[in-house]
C-alpha cells in the first residue's frame, strides 16, 4: 500500500469550492482518499497545493511536431541537456524532444495533455511519440473537419452516418475526440485555395465550413463523447477575422450536450486569440478580444482555451495548411508543408514574437484581454497553442501576467511601439488580477469538465485520480511578479496518479504514463463499412488491414474510456 | 595584456573539443586553475593539463587576456568558440569550428583551419595565413542568421560554401574559393575574392556584395550584367563589370530600389 | 592512337556516375556473395562511341582509374543511353574503389561526377564483391 | 494445405507496398510463392529461404576466416566494445524496425556513440536543404488522387522504385484523376535518357553536374526573367515552355533523388528544387518528395527526430545530441579518425561508402548486424545475423512521405536466431551493467 498525506497546504480545489484553506490531501493506491492509516508525510506548509494540470490544446506529438523538430537544428542550438541517472537527454526550446516534453510539463505541476491534431493516416506516429513521452497521460485529436467521408455524409446531413464513422475512426487510431481545423479550407488546399468564410464553398464537395461545423456538432452529440468538438475555425491569424470567429461561434446556438460526462459545452473553439483580431489590414490591426470575450459570456453552450502569444522566437505548426502557407509569404522563412490523402494537410513554419513588432504586441495583449475579460474561468483555458504562439513552458510567465498588472505595465513599457499597442487594445485599462482559484479553474478544473475526465482529473476529491502539484508559493505572502513565474516553473513535489514524480524538485521517476482513448459503440452500419472498404480500395495508398493502429509497440498502456451510443 | 601559453604535450586518439580555449574561460585564473578545466575527447572528459603544459596567466577579464597555441594543434576543436573579447594566436593550424560563433576580440591562426571556422560570427577578427576549409563565416544547420558582423582574413584559399546565409560583416581572400560563395546570403555582407572561384557563385543571393579578381569558371545562369564601375577593393584600384542576381529569388526594395545581390568581376 | 613504330594501349576519359539499376537490386537481395552480384555491379556501361574510341570490344574487361582509386570491370553497351563522355558503373563496391569521397563538408562523397580514365585490361579479372572489399582492406590496394 | 497472408508489406524500398501477398506453407515455416511484389521484392522474400544463409554469430579470426560463437559471447564482444570506446559510430538502421532504433538510441545515450543511418550516403543532403529552407509535400495518395503535374529530377523510379509509377506517380487513377496517366504530364531531367524517361512528356538532358543552374534557370523563367540562350546544356525557349508548362497545372509534384542529392552541389540542388516547388505555388498548388531509398530509412530519421531532434549524424558522444553534416557523418568521422570503434546494423556500408571509409572501419572493433553476407559482414571482427524485418518479424517503418506502416511477420525465423530489437535489448542490458546504470 503506497499512502502519501500532504499536510498544511493552501489547497485550491474549485470542484469542492475550496479556495486556499489551510487542508491535508491524503493519497493512498493512486486515488485521492479521506484519510490513510501510516502515510509517508509531507509537509507543505506555506505552499500552494492543487491537482495536477491539464493541457487541452498542445502540439507535442506527431507529423508536424517532428517536422519541426527535424527542420529545426537551430532551435536546439546550446539547448541540450545530458542524461542524467534515470532521465534520458533533453532537448530542443520551441519543440523539444519528447522526453524534454514530458519533463517539462512535470516540472510546471502538468499531469495530462491532449495533442491538438492527428492526422488518422499518421496516428500510429503520433503513439508512438506518446509512448516516448514520460510522466503525463495524453490522449490524440483526430481531425474531422475535411476528411472526405464526412464532407460527404453531410453533404447529404447524414448525421447517424457521419457518427459511424467517427466511433470507427476514433477506434482504428485510437483517438480521444472529434477535432475541426478551418473546416473545408484545407480540403480547399488540396488545390492551393481555402476558405476563410463559414459560408465559402468547399471545391468541388459542394458544402461549406457551416454546415461541416453544424453536422460535427450534431454527430458528436448523437455519439455523447466525453469531449465536445474541438474546433479552430475559418479565416485564422487575419486582421478583421473577428466577425468570422462570431459567425462560427454562433453555429452552437440552439444546441444542448448530450452525454454521460457532466460535459456541458457543445463548441470548444481553441487558440481564440488567433481569431480576435480587428482592423482590415496590418496597419490598423487592433484587439476584439473585447467583443468575442462578452459573447463567450452569454453563450454558456461553447469553452475556448486562449493561446497566449509568449513574445518568443518559436515554430508555428497547424493543419490550417493555407494560413501556414500565408506566413510563410509574409516573413519569408522556411515552410514546411504535409497534405495527407483523403484527411488533412498540415503547415510548418518558424515565427518570431517580437517587442519590437507592433502586430506581436497587439497579439500579446488580445491574448491576456480574453482572459481577464472572461466572466467563467471554467470555460477560458490556458493554452499557447503550443507551439504557434509560444512554447508550452511560458505558462509560468503567462500566469505572471494574469495574476499581476504591474507585470503586464512591465511588458507594455518595454513594447517598442508601446503606444500603438496601447491604442489598438484595451490592456493597459484592465487591473483585474487572477487568483489562484480562478488558475486552478482555467488550468485544472476548466479543462477536465469541458474534457469529460472530471470523474478522474481537475480536483483533489476522494475518487479522482491522485495528480497532485505543491508549489512552493505562499498566497498570504506579497510577491513580485517574478516570483509567481519561478514558483510555477518548477513544482516542489509531484504525483500521477499517486506515484511520486518529481520530490524536493528532483524528477526520480518516469510514472505509470497512460494513453487515453474513446471507443464508442454504435449500431451495425453496412453503409459506412461499405464505403470505407470502398474508399481503401480506389482511392487510400494504404490498405484497410494496414490502416488500424494496433499493439503495445504503440501502445504500452491503454486507459479505454468506453461510450455506449447504439440506438 | 596578460599572456597563457598552452604547450602541447600529448596528443588525442581521437580529435578533442578544446570549447574551453577561449579568454572569457581563462580570464581571472591562474595557470593551475587552467590547466583544471575540462577538455573532451569523444565521451570522455579530460582536464586541460593532461594534454597541455599551461605557462604564463590570465588577465582580469577576457579582453586582456592573450592566448598562445604552441606546437600541433591540428587535432583542436573548437578554440575561441563564442568568445568576446581578447586574443587568441595559433602558432600552427588548427582542426574544425575554430572561432565558430565568436563575437568580439581576436583569433590569428598561423597555418591552415578545417571546416566551420567563425560558424554564425556575430563580431570580432579572424586571421588565417594558411588555407580556410569549408563553410567559413557560414551559418549553422537550418539557421538563416549567418555571419552578421566582424572580419575574416584568409592569405591562402578556402573550401567551399563560404558565406553560407551571410547577413553581414566582411571576408577578404587572398587565393581562390570553391564551390557556393555567399549562397543565400541577405544583407550586408562583402566578399572579396583576391585569386578566382568556382561555379555557383552568388546563388540564392538576395542581397551582399562579392569582388573576384580572378574570374569565375561558371557564372549563375541567374546573374545579370549591368555596367562597369571603377572601384578601390580592399586597396586594389581597378575597373570591374557590377553584375546583379540572383534574378530567381524574391528582392526586398530600399527607398523604391529593388535590391539584388552585387557580384563585380575584375577586368 | 597509334604510337610511333607501335602501337599504345588506349585510354579514353570520361565523367562517371552511378547509381541504383533493377539488376543491381535484385542481386545484393540475392546474396552479395554470389556471382550474380559481380554480374549486375561489376561492370561499366559505356556509350557506343566511347567503345569506339577505346577501340575495344564489348564485354571485355577495363581497368577504370581516378585521382581516387582504380578498379577491374566489364565493360558492356549502354543500357540506357546515348550518353557519350558519360560511363555509368551501378553503385556497389566497383564504383566505389574510384568515387570521389569528398564530401565539401555535408556527409555525403561525391558518387556522381567523378573524372576516370578507362582503358581495356582483358587480362586482368573482375573480383567477387567480397573479394574485392577484402583486397583493399588488407592493403593490397593502394 | 498451404495458407496465404494479405496486406503484407515489402521491407525493400521506400515505396513500402503493403499490398503483397504470401502463401506460406501450412506449417507456417516456409515461403512458397510471392505475389503483387517486384522483382527485388520478391527476390527479398525468397531469398530470406536460403538454405545458406548465415544463423549464428561468426568472429573474425587472425587469419581473417570466421569462426561460429554463440549470441552470447556476441552480446558480450558488442558491449564490451561500446564500453570501452570513446566514440562507438552506430551506422545503418534503416532496413530495420523503429522498434529496434529505440534500444539503439538508448545504448548511444549511455555510452556516448554517434548514431547515423543511410541517408548519409542517399538523402542526407536532402536534409540539409529541408533544414535550410523547408519543404512543401504532401502524402503519395495525394498525387494518385490530384496530380497532373508529374516531375521526376534525378531519379529512375523504373529501375530504383520499381512500383512507384503505377502505384502512386505516373498510372493510378484517383479521385480527380480518373483518366490515370492520361490525366498526367510527365517531366524527367537526368544527365542519360533512362527507362523513366521513355515515358515522359517532357525530357530534358541536363549536362551533369549543373542541376543547380538548371533548377535556378526554371526559378527564374517562372518570373519571365533574362536567361542566357543556353543553360546546362538545355536551350532556353524548352526552359521558359517546361516552366509554363507546370504552371499550367492544377497539382504538381517534383519526386527527386540521389542523381541531385549526390551530385556536386548536393544540399543546394535540393534546395533550389524546394524553392522551385515554392514559387509554383504563387501560381498553383505544387509539392516535392525525395524518393527515400531503403524501406525504414524515414523511419530512423523520425525516430532520431523526436527522441533527438535531429533526423540523422547524431553525435552523443557528450551526454546531449548535437549535430553537423560534414563533423558528425559516418564518412567525415571515419576519414578523419575521429570514431575507435563501428557498429553496423541493417546497411552495407562495405558495398556502399567509398573505399577509403570502408578500410578504416576493417582497421577499427566492430561489429555488423545483418541477416546477410555483405561486404560489411566480411570486414569486420563480428558478424551476428538476425531475423529479417518485415518477414520473420514485425515492426513499424515509415514510407518515403512519412506514412508510418507497421509491417508484418509471415514466417518463423530459423531455430534459436534473434532479432535485431531482441539482440540489442541483450547488448543494452549488458552495456547498463557495465557502466552502472540503471
Amino acid at each position: 500500500m503506497s499512502e502519501y498525506l500532504i499536510k498544511n497546504g493552501f489547497v485550491f480545489d474549485p470542484t469542492q469550492k475550496i479556495n486556499g484553506d489551510v487542508k491535508d490531501v491524503a493519497i493512498q493506491d493512486g486515488k485521492i482518499v479521506d484519510k490513510v492509516a501510516k502515510p509517508k508525510v509531507i509537509d507543505a506548509k506555506g505552499m500552494t497545493v492543487m491537482a495536477g494540470a491539464l493541457d487541452i490544446h498542445a502540439h507535442v506529438a506527431g507529423p508536424k511536431v517532428n517536422i519541426g523538430r527535424i527542420f529545426r537544428p537551430e532551435d536546439k542550438l546550446f539547448n541540450e541537456t545530458p542524461r542524467k541517472g534515470m532521465m534520458r537527454s533533453e532537448g530542443g526550446f520551441s519543440i523539444p524532444t519528447t522526453y524534454r516534453t514530458g519533463y517539462a510539463y512535470a516540472r510546471m505541476g502538468y499531469t495530462t495533455v491532449m495533442e491538438a491534431a492527428m492526422p488518422p493516416l499518421f496516428a500510429r506516429h503520433v503513439h508512438e511519440e506518446i509512448r516516448d513521452t514520460p510522466i503525463i497521460d495524453e490522449g490524440a485529436y483526430p481531425v474531422f473537419g475535411n476528411n472526405w467521408f464526412v464532407l460527404e455524409y453531410l453533404k447529404n446531413r447524414e448525421i447517424e452516418n457521419t457518427a459511424a464513422y467517427i466511433a470507427w475512426l476514433l477506434r482504428v487510431t485510437r483517438g480521444f475526440a472529434v477535432k475541426l481545423v478551418n473546416p473545408g479550407g484545407t480540403e480547399a488546399w488540396g488545390w492551393g485555395l481555402n476558405c476563410l468564410q463559414v459560408t465559402d464553398p468547399v471545391p468541388y464537395f459542394d458544402i461549406t465550413p457551416e454546415e461541416i461545423i453544424k453536422g460535427l456538432i450534431e454527430a458528436n452529440e448523437y455519439l455523447g463523447l466525453p469531449h465536445s468538438i474541438h474546433l479552430h475555425g475559418n479565416n485564422l491569424g487575419n486582421p478583421g477575422n473577428y466577425t468570422t470567429t462570431l459567425d462560427t461561434l454562433k453555429l452552437a446556438e440552439g444546441y444542448k450536450a448530450k452525454n454521460n460526462f457532466g460535459r456541458d459545452v457543445v463548441m470548444h473553439h481553441t487558440h481564440i486569440q488567433f481569431h480576435s483580431y480587428g482592423g482590415t489590414k496590418w496597419a490598423d490591426f487592433e484587439s476584439k478580444a473585447k467583443e468575442v470575450a462578452d459573447y463567450v459570456n452569454r453563450q454558456k453552450n461553447i469553452s475556448i482555451d486562449v493561446g497566449f502569444v509568449t513574445l518568443d522566437e518559436t515554430t508555428t505548426m497547424t493543419a490550417d495548411g493555407p494560413f501556414e502557407h500565408h506566413l510563410t509569404e509574409l516573413n519569408h522563412l522556411k515552410w514546411a508543408n504535409a497534405d495527407v490523402e483523403l484527411e488533412t494537410a498540415a503547415g510548418v513554419v518558424p515565427y518570431i514574437y517580437s517587442p519590437d513588432i507592433f502586430v506581436s504586441g497587439v497579439q500579446w495583449a488580445v491574448g491576456l484581454e480574453i482572459a481577464l475579460f472572461s466572466k467563467d474561468m471554467m470555460r477560458c483555458h490556458l493554452t499557447t497553442d503550443h507551439p504557434n504562439a509560444g512554447p508550452f513552458t511560458r505558462y509560468p510567465r503567462v500566469l505572471k501576467w494574469l495574476m499581476s498588472q504591474k507585470a503586464r505595465d512591465e511588458q507594455i513599457k518595454a513594447f517598442k511601439a508601446s503606444d500603438k499597442v496601447v491604442s489598438q487594445s484595451q490592456i493597459a485599462e484592465i487591473d483585474r488580477e487572477l487568483t489562484l482559484f480562478e488558475v486552478a479553474q482555467m488550468t485544472r478544473a476548466g479543462p477536465a469538465k469541458v474534457l469529460g475526465l472530471s470523474h478522474m482529473y481537475g480536483g483533489l476529491k476522494p475518487g479522482l485520480d491522485a495528480d497532485v502539484a505543491v508549489y512552493d508559493f505562499n498566497p498570504e505572502k506579497e510577491h513580485k511578479p517574478d516570483e509567481i513565474e519561478k514558483a510555477f516553473s518548477h513544482v516542489k513535489f509531484l504525483w500521477k496518479t499517486g506515484t511520486p514524480i518529481i520530490t524536493d524538485g528532483e524528477i526520480i521517476s518516469h510514472g505509470n504514463k497512460r494513453t487515453l482513448w474513446v471507443n464508442p459503440k454504435v449500431n451495425e452500419n453496412p453503409q459506412v463499412m461499405r464505403d470505407i472498404h470502398d474508399k481503401f480500395l480506389k482511392f487510400y495508398t494504404v490498405t484497410e488491414k494496414n490502416y488500424e493502429v494496433t499493439g503495445k509497440h504503440f501502445i504500452p498502456n491503454p486507459f479505454v474510456i468506453e461510450v455506449d451510443a447504439t440506438r | 595584456m596578460q599572456t597563457v601559453t598552452l604547450i602541447p604535450i600529448a596528443q588525442p586518439g581521437l580529435r578533442l573539443e578544446v570549447d574551453n580555449i577561449s579568454p572569457d574561460k581563462f580570464a581571472g585564473k591562474t595557470a593551475e586553475q587552467i590547466a583544471a578545466l575540462h577538455v573532451y575527447e569523444g565521451n570522455t572528459q579530460h582536464t586541460m593539463g593532461k594534454f597541455f603544459r599551461v605557462e604564463g596567466e590570465s588577465g582580469a577579464t577576457a579582453a586582456d587576456t592573450r592566448i598562445v597555441i604552441k606546437g600541433d594543434a591540428t587535432r583542436l576543436k573548437y578554440i575561441g568558440m563564442r568568445m568576446t573579447a581578447g586574443e587568441i594566436l595559433v602558432e600552427n593550424s588548427t582542426d574544425m569550428y575554430t572561432g565558430a560563433w565568436m563575437q568580439g576580440g581576436k583569433i590569428h591562426v598561423k597555418g591552415n583551419v578545417d571546416a566551420f571556422a567563425a560558424t554564425g560570427m556575430k563580431g570580432g577578427e579572424l586571421l588565417i595565413d594558411g588555407n580556410a576549409g569549408n563553410y567559413l563565416g557560414a551559418a549553422y544547420r537550418g539557421d538563416w542568421r549567418g555571419m552578421q558582423s566582424g572580419t575574416i582574413r584568409v592569405a591562402g584559399n578556402v573550401g567551399s560554401d563560404m558565406g553560407y546565409f551571410m547577413n553581414g560583416g566582411t571576408i577578404i581572400v587572398g587565393g581562390n574559393a570553391d564551390v557556393h560563395v555567399a549562397t543565400h546570403a541577405e544583407g550586408n555582407g562583402k566578399i572579396i575574392i583576391k585569386g578566382s572561384a568556382k561555379s555557383k557563385v552568388g546563388g540564392q543571393m538576395v542581397g551582399g556584395e562579392i569582388y573576384i579578381f580572378g574570374g569565375v569558371d561558371v557564372m549563375m545562369p541567374t546573374y545579370v550584367y549591368r555596367r562597369d564601375v571603377d572601384l578601390e577593393v580592399d586597396g586594389t584600384k581597378a575597373k570591374f563589370a557590377l553584375f546583379e542576381g540572383d534574378t530567381a529569388e524574391r528582392h526586398p526594395k530600399r527607398k523604391g530600389e529593388v535590391v539584388y545581390g552585387k557580384l563585380y568581376l575584375k577586368y | 592512337m597509334l604510337g610511333n613504330g607501335g602501337t599504345t594501349v588506349p585510354k579514353i576519359q570520361l565523367n562517371l556516375i552511378t547509381g541504383r539499376t533493377i539488376q543491381q537490386g535484385v542481386a545484393i537481395e540475392g546474396g552479395k556473395e554470389k556471382p550474380r552480384y559481380r554480374e549486375a555491379c561489376g561492370i561499366i556501361e559505356l556509350d557506343p562511341s566511347d567503345f569506339e574510341k577505346l577501340g575495344a570490344w564489348r564485354n571485355t574487361n577495363v581497368r577504370v582509374t581516378s585521382a581516387h582509386g582504380s578498379v577491374v570491370v566489364k565493360a558492356i553497351d549502354a543500357t540506357q543511353g546515348p550518353h557519350p563522355g558519360l560511363g555509368w558503373i551501378p553503385m556497389g563496391p566497383w564504383a566505389n574503389s574510384v568515387v570521389n569521397p569528398n564530401t565539401y563538408s555535408t556527409g555525403m562523397p561525391t558518387f556522381k561526377g567523378t573524372p576516370v580514365e578507362v582503358e581495356p585490361a582483358s587480362n586482368e579479372p573482375v573480383l567477387l564483391g567480397i573479394e574485392l572489399v577484402q583486397r583493399y582492406c588488407r592493403g593490397d590496394k593502394k | 494445405m498451404t495458407k496465404t497472408i494479405t496486406d503484407v508489406i515489402c521491407p525493400f524500398c521506400g515505396t513500402l507496398c503493403d499490398d503483397i501477398e504470401v502463401v506460406v506453407s501450412d506449417d507456417g515455416k516456409k515461403i512458397v510463392e510471392v505475389m503483387n511484389a517486384c522483382a527485388i521484392g520478391y527476390e527479398k522474400f525468397h531469398h530470406s529461404q536460403a538454405t545458406d544463409r548465415a544463423t549464428r554469430p561468426r568472429m573474425q579470426q587472425a587469419d581473417g576466416s570466421y569462426k561460429e560463437v554463440s549470441y552470447d559471447e556476441a552480446v558480450e564482444y558488442t558491449a564490451q566494445m561500446f564500453a570501452k570506446s570513446k566514440k562507438t559510430l552506430m551506422y545503418g538502421w534503416s532496413s530495420t524496425n523503429c522498434e529496434a532504433q529505440s534500444v539503439g538510441h538508448e545504448i548511444a545515450e549511455i555510452c556516448g556513440s554517434v548514431v547515423d543511418n543511410t541517408a548519409t550516403v542517399c538523402h542526407g543532403t536532402t536534409l540539409i536543404a529541408v533544414q535550410d529552407v523547408g519543404i512543401p509535400s504532401c502524402t503519395l495518395g495525394e498525387i494518385k488522387n490530384r496530380a497532373d503535374r508529374i516531375l521526376f529530377w534525378g531519379c529512375n523510379p523504373a529501375h530504383a522504385h520499381p512500383r512507384h509509377m503505377s502505384r502512386y506517380s505516373i498510372f493510378p487513377r484517383g479521385f480527380f484523376t480518373g483518366k490515370g496517366q492520361h490525366s498526367r504530364k510527365v517531366v524527367v531531367v537526368d544527365p542519360r535518357p533512362t527507362d523513366t524517361s521513355k515515358m515522359a512528356d517532357y525530357y530534358f538532358q541536363v549536362e551533369q553536374g549543373r542541376d543547380y543552374e538548371l533548377l535556378q534557370a526554371f526559378r527564374a523563367a517562372l518570373k519571365h526573367e533574362w536567361l542566357p540562350d543556353v543553360v546546362a546544356g538545355i536551350p532556353k525557349e524548352r526552359i521558359y515552355e517546361g516552366a509554363d508548362m507546370l504552371k499550367a497545372g492544377r497539382f504538381g509534384i517534383i519526386f527527386f533523388g540521389m542523381g541531385v542529392t549526390q551530385t556536386l552541389s548536393k544540399n543546394h540542388n535540393i534546395d533550389a528544387a524546394i524553392m522551385l516547388t515554392k514559387d509554383l505555388n504563387e501560381y498553383t498548388k505544387f509539392n516535392i518528395m525525395p524518393m527515400r531509398g531503403h524501406y525504414n530509412v524515414t523511419g530512423s530519421g523520425e525516430v532520431l527526430g523526436w527522441q533527438f531532434g535531429f533526423p540523422y549524424a547524431v553525435d552523443i558522444s557528450r551526454g546531449f545530441a548535437r549535430y553537423n553534416p560534414g563533423d558528425t557523418t559516418s564518412n567525415d568521422l571515419l576519414m578523419r579518425g575521429d570514431v575507435d570503434s563501428v557498429f553496423v546494423i541493417a546497411s552495407d556500408p562495405g558495398a556502399h561508402f567509398p573505399w577509403t571509409s570502408v578500410k578504416k572501419i576493417s582497421e577499427l572493433p566492430s561489429v555488423a548486424v545483418d541477416p546477410h553476407f555483405t561486404p560489411t559482414t566480411e570486414i569486420c571482427k563480428l558478424h551476428v545475423p538476425v531475423a529479417f524485418v518485415g518477414i520473420e518479424v514485425g515492426g513499424n517503418a515509415y514510407r518515403m512521405d512519412n506514412v508510418p506502416i507497421d509491417t508484418r511477420k509471415v514466417v518463423d525465423p530459423p531455430e534459436g536466431m534473434l532479432t535485431d530489437e531482441q539482440f540489442l535489448e541483450k547488448v543494452l542490458h549488458r552495456v547498463k551493467e557495465l557502466k552502472g546504470v540503471h
